[in-house]
């Protein structure tokens, strides 16, 4: 009933155009997630979503229905701000309430009864575990209550969407995951679509049935968490989602055989054979290679090879980070296990499966592999 | 509500629109008919000056029958010099009783805003004997002596609400580099707080330059006469001449209103860096 | 150094400038004089800061009476009885600037002002009016101005209030309560403001109400002045100094005619008041050449030019004037056809809270205005001098 | 805040160095006077200029002499009618305005605001001189207006009646000061933030109901802090009253405040000799009603409002 | 040179004690890290060795001087703060420059000669790669830029010790990553004692050669990284380091046997004999007994067995989190491969090897283990 559908969304301030064009198709209850950089316009469009920005062009469709000209409660969407913006004259009880009082009926009255208010804002607090603070204000609260009071008020109004502008960026570590948690369970149990927008690559990856990467206003890739950690489109997305980030290494082509490509590596001179689509890429092409930190490890049993000088090791206890020297790029990380007794300056080597490692023309945009990698489809989350 | 929200962004520009002549159409009718003859002043005060009416000799009598230049430099300096004042001992004060916890510090501060409260006129006799035992009397220090200690109450007060905003990792940075207290203020504090100086020199600027009391007791004689002195013995004179009367008020009312174009960007500035509490 | 005239008389800064001083300088080239005004209704306060400050000029403005006085007793005067030329002052002209048992005279008298009304001649002509010698006929008069239209009847305001004080009940007024009688008498207390005369004076006040200007409540002095200069208006009750002015600004012909007496009356009574005086700063550093210059005023020369260049002011000397000016002349001319007198209100009478000239403001204001009935303004302004006034109590 | 170090005099010096020249010069040429107009009001001053110390005698006069109290009383009843309009018109319209002028993407705002708080620079002398030309009988400009809206008998002489003198002095006053509440109170507007707005209109508010639920009430302090102004500023004024009517504040002092009242008696006008200790006492009068509102403000109001951490 | 010693400090605000008496000794050119939660007092300790705030109480060493009474400047540190605290109206070149222009020679004037300060500047400004950026201004840099600056400003004054409060806070993800390998490096290069306050974990095991966990202004603890996550003194050090969380579970001696004891666990009622020193502990004592995450797998072939219902599955790609049923406390959580496919609602058989196992007394202090685990104790690094 609330599938959201964005076609050609453009939006301009004054002459700078923010948003590009951008075409999203969001199903009844799924869970979305925006992704991206700062400034790349995620909030932008949430709150084009939210009506609270004029669309400069395209349509946007709520349940089939165009809803470019509605204002934000006609939408009947929810609202939960970075800042929470909870209302500091109010108490959590009447923040709460207040959407709920605004009915078409009059200035100050009118509305929704006051018993049927009372109700829904008791259910809803419990349900947060709010119900012992309702006659607190805002300033008695601590960040994580203040959080779920903003949660609530979005809950009593019994939206079509939920909209979330990085809700938990205010939170401390723990209690960060802690809601984290609790915000999936409540989309499971209200079966209303979500759309998310954190810089937070777990909450990407943990909360999202789809992520969207936005990147200067376009989307880069749309799909679902392990499609884009595993199937990253292009070099943006390959190296923004997962954390330490992925490791790339510039080379050029060198031979197209059928099946694979051999890849003079300019980080040590040696040349790897790397099963992709050859027809993408012809001779001397300049390509980068990537692998991700956890997908290498020491030894020299798989497929790509590579050594290479410590230059620091950081120790975390359950696992430990190589930094090798790079010259004057970013060093290359590899994560191995936190019982690893490589020190710096050691000289290691280190591999990878084929399967993991990605292949990216000039452009950024990532060859198709030829082996096969279901190993790495993993069973979608049915929550 | 659907109403509104079409006519809003039309309404608001209207209600703005039409207060904003209410506050200017006085100014303007003085300022247009200041160009205009006698004739035209009292035939059709609202026509526009046209061919026939256009007439100077409003300026040309005030120019020619009194000092105008003199009044200028005298208003101009002393505003600007006490303006100085202000704002630096005032700056000065202020960041002392926002930063430095000396005992009596809140009596201090109480003290020093029982001034915002009192017009410093109702103590006019006693400053003027005290002004003559100094033997100030007609000099322009004496009246920038006098809006110095008018002015510091509310400049005090405004500039240590900004001051205390100041973050104290700022201060604290440059003493950890061994910066004196002196210099921590010229060097990052006073820069720090433009906006907030422009706000007080804007709230400051105006009972000065317009003050007719103290420059009449304090200052009346003809080379330390200030505009709004001049001005006024000026209207006392030509009461009845309105080509002159409204001359001279435009040639009041012109420069301040141009200091405060000037000023205005930094005026809201500092009026939203941190309201004035 | 140069000497410095305090002076409320804003309007006479171009003639003191461009005749009284040049001429003085012609016998005294030595002495620089400035001409120092400042705006009259600042002028007591002004002077009062300032000669307490010692900033004031040399030589000070006298008002007549007790504001003078007070300046005296305060010690900020100097006494000028020996001063040559005071010979030339009658001891009636010299009683407005002297202590109360009249024996020392502290400011040289300098000018009267004469009140009466200005006419605009080309609107009395074109209207075929006559000049109206008593209340009934200038009643009449201004009925008639009403009726035909062209001209508002008479040019007076109430905004500033003492214009109707002065330009109407102490204009009229000494008609009623026969001059320097009814002065003297409730100075001693034989008469009450509250007995017939008295009444009769805001009575005739009253009339004028529906004569005067649209919005004369709103109308000011200057108002009034330019209403007449433009035109616009037929009569105006005037002081003498009023001349000038008119002079300069008026494109018309205008004459004078005295204050008319109730019906039957034969006497006529004028308010020919001592209105300025000058006196030396006692802090003065420049007492010689103050008192040079105020010798010089006293003489026969200074009287001619002065009145001559302020038509309208009456140089108090015992000199024989000679005035050019026509309507000055005319105003002059009633001194030998009436009954001379001075405004009732300023010798003693507004020594004490309320005092009795801003009291008559008030009521003038009040009758004329219709917020007050004649009896009742009487009786305001009588409790009012009673309330201090021992010969009244 | 906190004297981070207390290292004995070498911080004291510099604490001085800071606070002593501002507070010497305030106290040599603000409080000293003023001090010296209290102590005056003991005291009385003959004819001479002797003074001799007379205790209360002097405010026992103000307040129970019959004139001398019927004048001050009015005086103070007009004073208060020229607050109240202040206040019920000056700072709503200022209130309106600013909220206007906060509205989110108003074009031209800087504009109107720079414009509307112009007649606020003005002298007083100006401002008061600008309306008597306008509201002159004379000048006709006033009939002219009124005429535009079909008022053909002209304008009343709103200056000159008793009942509307006041009223329309304070409508001027009101006129030129407009800016100041407007100013303030757009200054806090704008410190409320834009997230709460924006929260109220995804609840369903409009902008109307958001100012009136959201804004006002986080603004309520800053209202309160206008209105205290308003109050010491109006209990203060004197220029305008003084520069249209003179210090009689005629119509029969129906225009008298208590800036006019201390005016004429401490330097008397026209023939009346002014009296500096009553003037003191009545200087010392209007210090003590100000130093009451402002305490009213201190200690009731701004106990009350919450300023909420935004 | 520069060993900071503290004895004894207690500093109180008012009537508020905030530190009741820290000991800590740190050697010259040890990297020292603060950890503890919020308002424990980390900022306040070390604003006291800057010299911002006076000492209530104890003593303060510096290079074996008592430096109480001293003021910063005298102290020799520099101090890094976390909203950098740049003079914003100065240029970069400024900023760095503004501490040396003043000796004691004059108010405004004097101090060390110009050309010896843009030495100075200059070259802290090559080490920093701040060299195009010397004529900006504050508000013209990025936030890893910034950072740099306020570094740079510290290094200039060739300080003995460098203070740094919560340095990275308010860096993005990516660019905490690089500026922590900065930071490291600087250590390496400068030789300087280094203070560091921070709550994240990551950054405190990577960055230190000790760290001082406080809590409730005592020390919990105080050691090497790993010394720390292997060897938690208390339950709170335990909670502390370590993210996600370590596991909690209560339970109940029911026997006690040499070497080892047998926990009676709330959690499924099974009992598990741990090899901890018994006599610490005796019959029916409760005690808690704490499994990190990262130490648990799926199966059964080790010897702390539990099994438990799947209530969440979160997917990371490289690894994916296991939330388990937990009745009303916070869930367990099990950290598995990214390749598992177990999804919510499974029931999971779950163990981890006892060396991996901890247990605290009611008090919460550990009981010392038994067994042997050399195999945590891994080489400290060097650098
Ligand atoms: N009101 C506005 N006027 C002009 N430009 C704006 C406005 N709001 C946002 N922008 C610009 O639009 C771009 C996208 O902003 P947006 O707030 O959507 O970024 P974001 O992706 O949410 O970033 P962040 O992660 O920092 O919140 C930015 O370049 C910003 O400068
Ligand atoms: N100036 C002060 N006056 C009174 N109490 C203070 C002051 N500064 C800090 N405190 C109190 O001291 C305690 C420790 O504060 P501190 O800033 O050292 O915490 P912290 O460990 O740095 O916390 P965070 O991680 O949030 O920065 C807190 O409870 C705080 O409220
Ligand atoms: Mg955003
Ligand atoms: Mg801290």
């Amino acid at each position: 009933m609330a599938d959201i559908k964005l076609s050609g969304i453009k939006k301009s301030y004054g002459k700078a155009e923010v948003l590009h064009g951008i075409d999203i198709d969001i199903k009844d209850g799924e869970f979305v997630v925006f992704v991206g950089p700062s400034g790349c316009g995620k909030s932008t469009l949430l709150r084009l979503i939210a009506g609270l920005e004029t669309i400069t062009d395209g349509k946007l469709e709520i349940a089939g229905e165009t809803v470019n000209d509605m204002t934000p409660s006609q939408r009947k969407i929810a609202m939960v701000f970075q800042s929470y913006a909870l209302y500091p004259h109010m108490t959590v009880y009447k923040n709460m309430a207040f959407g709920l009082t605004l009915g078409k009926k009059g200035l100050f009255g009118g509305g929704e009864n006051k018993k049927l208010i009372d109700e829904k804002v008791r259910k809803a607090a419990k349900s947060l575990k709010l119900e012992d603070y309702l006659h607190r204000y805002p300033r008695e609260l601590s960040g994580g209550q203040r959080q779920r009071v903003a949660i609530g008020r979005a809950i009593v109004r019994d939206p079509n969407v939920f909209l979330f502008d990085e809700p938990l960026s205010n939170l401390d570590a723990a209690l960060r995951v802690n809601t984290r948690l609790e915000i999936a369970k409540l989309h499971q149990d209200l079966e209303a679509t979500i759309i998310y927008v954190t810089h937070d690559q777990v909450e990407a990856m943990t909360l999202a049935d789809k992520i969207v990467v936005v990147n200067g206003g376009h989307v880069a890739q749309c799909g679902s968490p392990l499609e884009l950690y595993h199937h990253p489109a292009n070099k943006f997305v390959a190296g923004f989602i997962g954390s330490p980030s992925m490791n790339f290494l510039e080379g050029t082509v060198t031979a197209v055989h059928a099946g694979s490509l051999d890849v003079l590596l300019d980080y040590d001179n040696s040349t790897a054979s790397i099963p992709v689509h050859p027809d993408e890429a012809k001779l001397g092409d300049k390509v980068t290679i990537g692998i991700r930190p956890e997908h290498m490890k020491e030894g020299n049993d798989q497929d790509f090879k590579l050594s290479a000088k410590v230059n620091v090791v950081e120790r975390l206890g359950e696992a430990s980070y190589l930094y090798l020297e790079n010259g004057e790029n970013d060093p290359l990380c590899v994560k191995t296990d936190g019982h690893s007794t490589t020190k710096a300056g050691d000289k290691v080597e280190l591999c990878a499966d084929f399967s993991a490692v990605h292949v990216f023309n000039a452009e950024g945009n990532a060859l198709a592999r030829t082996t096969s990698d279901e190993k790495y489809i993993a069973p979608k989350l049915s929550a | 509500m659907k109403l509104s929200k079409r006519v809003g962004p039309l309404g608001v520009h209207a209600v703005l629109m039409c207060y904003t002549l209410i506050a200017l159409f006085p100014i303007y009718l003085v300022i247009m008919n200041s160009f205009k003859s006698k004739k035209g002043i009292f035939r059709d005060p609202l026509a526009f000056p046209t061919g026939t009416t256009f007439d100077l000799v409003g300026f040309e009598k005030v120019i020619a029958r009194s000092s105008f230049d003199i009044y200028f430099t005298n208003s101009i300096s002393v505003t600007v010099i006490s303006l100085v004042f202000v704002l630096l001992l005032g700056a000065m004060a202020a960041w002392a009783l926002a930063e430095y916890d000396f005992p009596g510090s809140n009596m201090m501060a109480l003290y020093l805003a029982i001034g915002i409260m009192i017009p410093i006129r109702l103590g006019s006799v006693s400053l003027l004997k005290m002004i003559v035992g100094m033997g100030l009397v007609n000099t322009l220090t004496a009246l920038v002596l006098v809006y110095t200690a008018q002015g510091l109450p509310l400049a005090i007060f405004i500039l240590r609400e900004f001051i205390a905003q100041i973050p104290n990792d700022l201060k604290e940075a440059a003493r950890c580099d061994g910066v004196s207290e002196y210099r921590i203020f010229w060097s990052i504090i006073l820069p720090l707080i433009r906006p907030a100086l422009a706000t007080v020199a804007v709230f400051t600027m105006i009972p000065i330059w317009n003050d007719l009391w103290f420059p009449l007791i304090l200052a009346p004689s003809q080379e330390t006469a200030t505009v709004t002195l001049g001005i006024q013995q000026f209207i006392g004179q030509y009461v009845t001449d309105w080509n002159a009367v409204l001359a001279s008020l435009t040639l009041a009312i012109v420069p301040i209103l141009i200091l405060y174009v000037i000023f205005s960007r930094q005026l809201i500035r500092g009026l939203t860096s941190g309201a004035v509490k | 150094d140069e000497l410095v005239i305090e002076s409320w008389r804003t309007d006479d800064l171009e003639i003191w400038e461009s005749q009284i001083i040049p001429a003085f300088n012609k016998s005294h080239p030595d002495i620089k004089v400035r001409f120092a005004p400042s705006p009259p209704t600042e002028y007591n306060a002004n002077m009062n800061a300032k000669l307490t400050a010692g900033t004031a000029g040399d030589l000070i403005t006298c008002k007549p009476f007790d504001a003078s006085l007070d300046l005296y007793n305060k010690g900020h005067l100097t006494k000028v009885d020996d001063l040559p030329g005071m010979e030339n002052f009658s001891s009636v002209a010299k009683s407005a600037w002297q202590t109360d048992d009249g024996s020392t005279t502290f400011c040289l008298p300098m000018a009267s002002v004469i009140h009466g009304f200005i006419y605009n001649k080309e609107a009395f002509k074109e209207l075929g009016l006559e000049i109206p010698k008593t209340i009934p006929e200038f009643m009449a008069t201004l009925e008639k101005i009403k009726e035909d239209g062209t001209y508002i009847p008479m040019s007076m305001g109430t905004a500033d209030q003492w214009e109707a004080a002065t330009m109407g009940f102490q204009n009229v007024g000494p008609n009623f309560w026969a001059g320097e009688k009814g002065r003297k008498g409730l100075i001693d207390g034989t008469e009450k403001l509250t007995d017939p005369q008295y009444v009769k004076v805001y009575e005739h006040l009253a009339e004028w109400g529906p004569y005067l200007g649209k919005g004369y409540k709103g109308q000011s002095y200057p108002d009034s002045q330019n209403l007449f200069s433009l035109g616009r208006a037929a009569i105006y009750p005037a002081g003498s100094w009023d001349i000038s002015t008119f002079n300069g600004q008026a494109d018309f012909e205008f004459g004078a005619f005295p204050p008319p007496v109730p019906a039957g009356q034969e006497t006529c009574y004028i308010s020919d008041h001592t209105d300025i005086g000058l006196g030396i700063n006692a802090a003065s550093k420049n007492v010689e050449a103050a008192e040079t210059f105020l010798s010089w005023m006293a003489s026969a020369e200074a009287g001619s030019i002065f009145s001559n260049a302020l038509p309208g002011f009456y140089a108090l000397s015992k000199h024989e004037l000679t005035i050019s000016d026509p309507v000055a002349q005319e105003f002059v001319s009633w001194r030998g056809k009436c009954e001379s007198s001075i405004r009732n209100s300023y010798q003693i009478l507004s020594r004490g809270t309320p005092n009795l000239e801003n009291d008559l403001w008030n009521t003038s204001v009040g009758v004329i205005n219709g917020t007050m009935t004649a009896e009742e303004a009487a009786k305001k302004a009588q409790d009012g001098l009673a309330s201090w006034y021992k010969p009244q109590q | 805040m906190a004297l981070k170090n207390q290292r004995g005099s070498f911080f004291r010096t510099h604490v001085l160095v800071f606070l002593l020249p501002a507070a010497l010069i305030y106290t040599l040429f603000m409080i000293i006077p003023l001090i010296d107009t209290v102590r005056y009001s003991f005291y009385d001053e003959t004819a001479e200029g002797i003074t001799s110390f007379v205790g209360w005698d002097n405010y026992v006069l103000i307040l129970t002499d019959e004139r001398w109290w019927t004048d001050f009383r009015n005086a103070l009843e007009n004073n208060f009618i020229f607050f109240i309009i202040h206040m019920f018109v000056q700072n709503p319209i200022g209130l309106l305005l600013a909220a206007l002028l906060s509205l989110p993407r108003l074009k031209m705002a800087n504009s109107y605001r720079t414009l509307i708080f112009m007649p606020t620079m003005l002298s007083v002398v100006i401002i008061g001189f600008i309306w008597k030309l306008i509201l002159s009988p004379l000048w006709g400009v006033g009939d002219t207006l009124v005429g535009f809206v079909g008022m053909t008998d002209g304008l009343p002489a709103l200056l000159g009646e008793e009942s509307t003198a006041l009223i329309t002095l304070s409508f001027i006053s009101v006129w030129q000061f407009v800016g100041i509440p407007m100013m303030l109170i757009y200054a806090a507007l704008l410190n409320v933030p834009d997230d709460l707005v924006d929260a109220a209109i995804v609840d369903g508010a409009n902008q109307w109901t958001a100012f009136w639920r959201i804004k006002l009430p986080l603004i309520l302090p800053t209202i309160a802090m206008v209105s205290v102004l308003t109050f010491v500023a109006n209990f203060n004024a004197f220029d305008l009253i003084y520069a249209v009517k003179g210090a009689l504040a005629g119509p029969n002092f129906e225009t008298d405040i208590m800036g006019t009242m201390f005016y004429r008696t401490f330097f008397g006008y026209q023939l009346q000799p002014g009296s500096a200790t009553l003037g003191a006492t009545v200087a010392s009068l209007m210090f003590l009603v100000i130093l009451c509102g402002v305490m009213l403000y201190l200690f009731v109001i701004q106990r009350r409002l919450q300023r909420y951490q935004l």
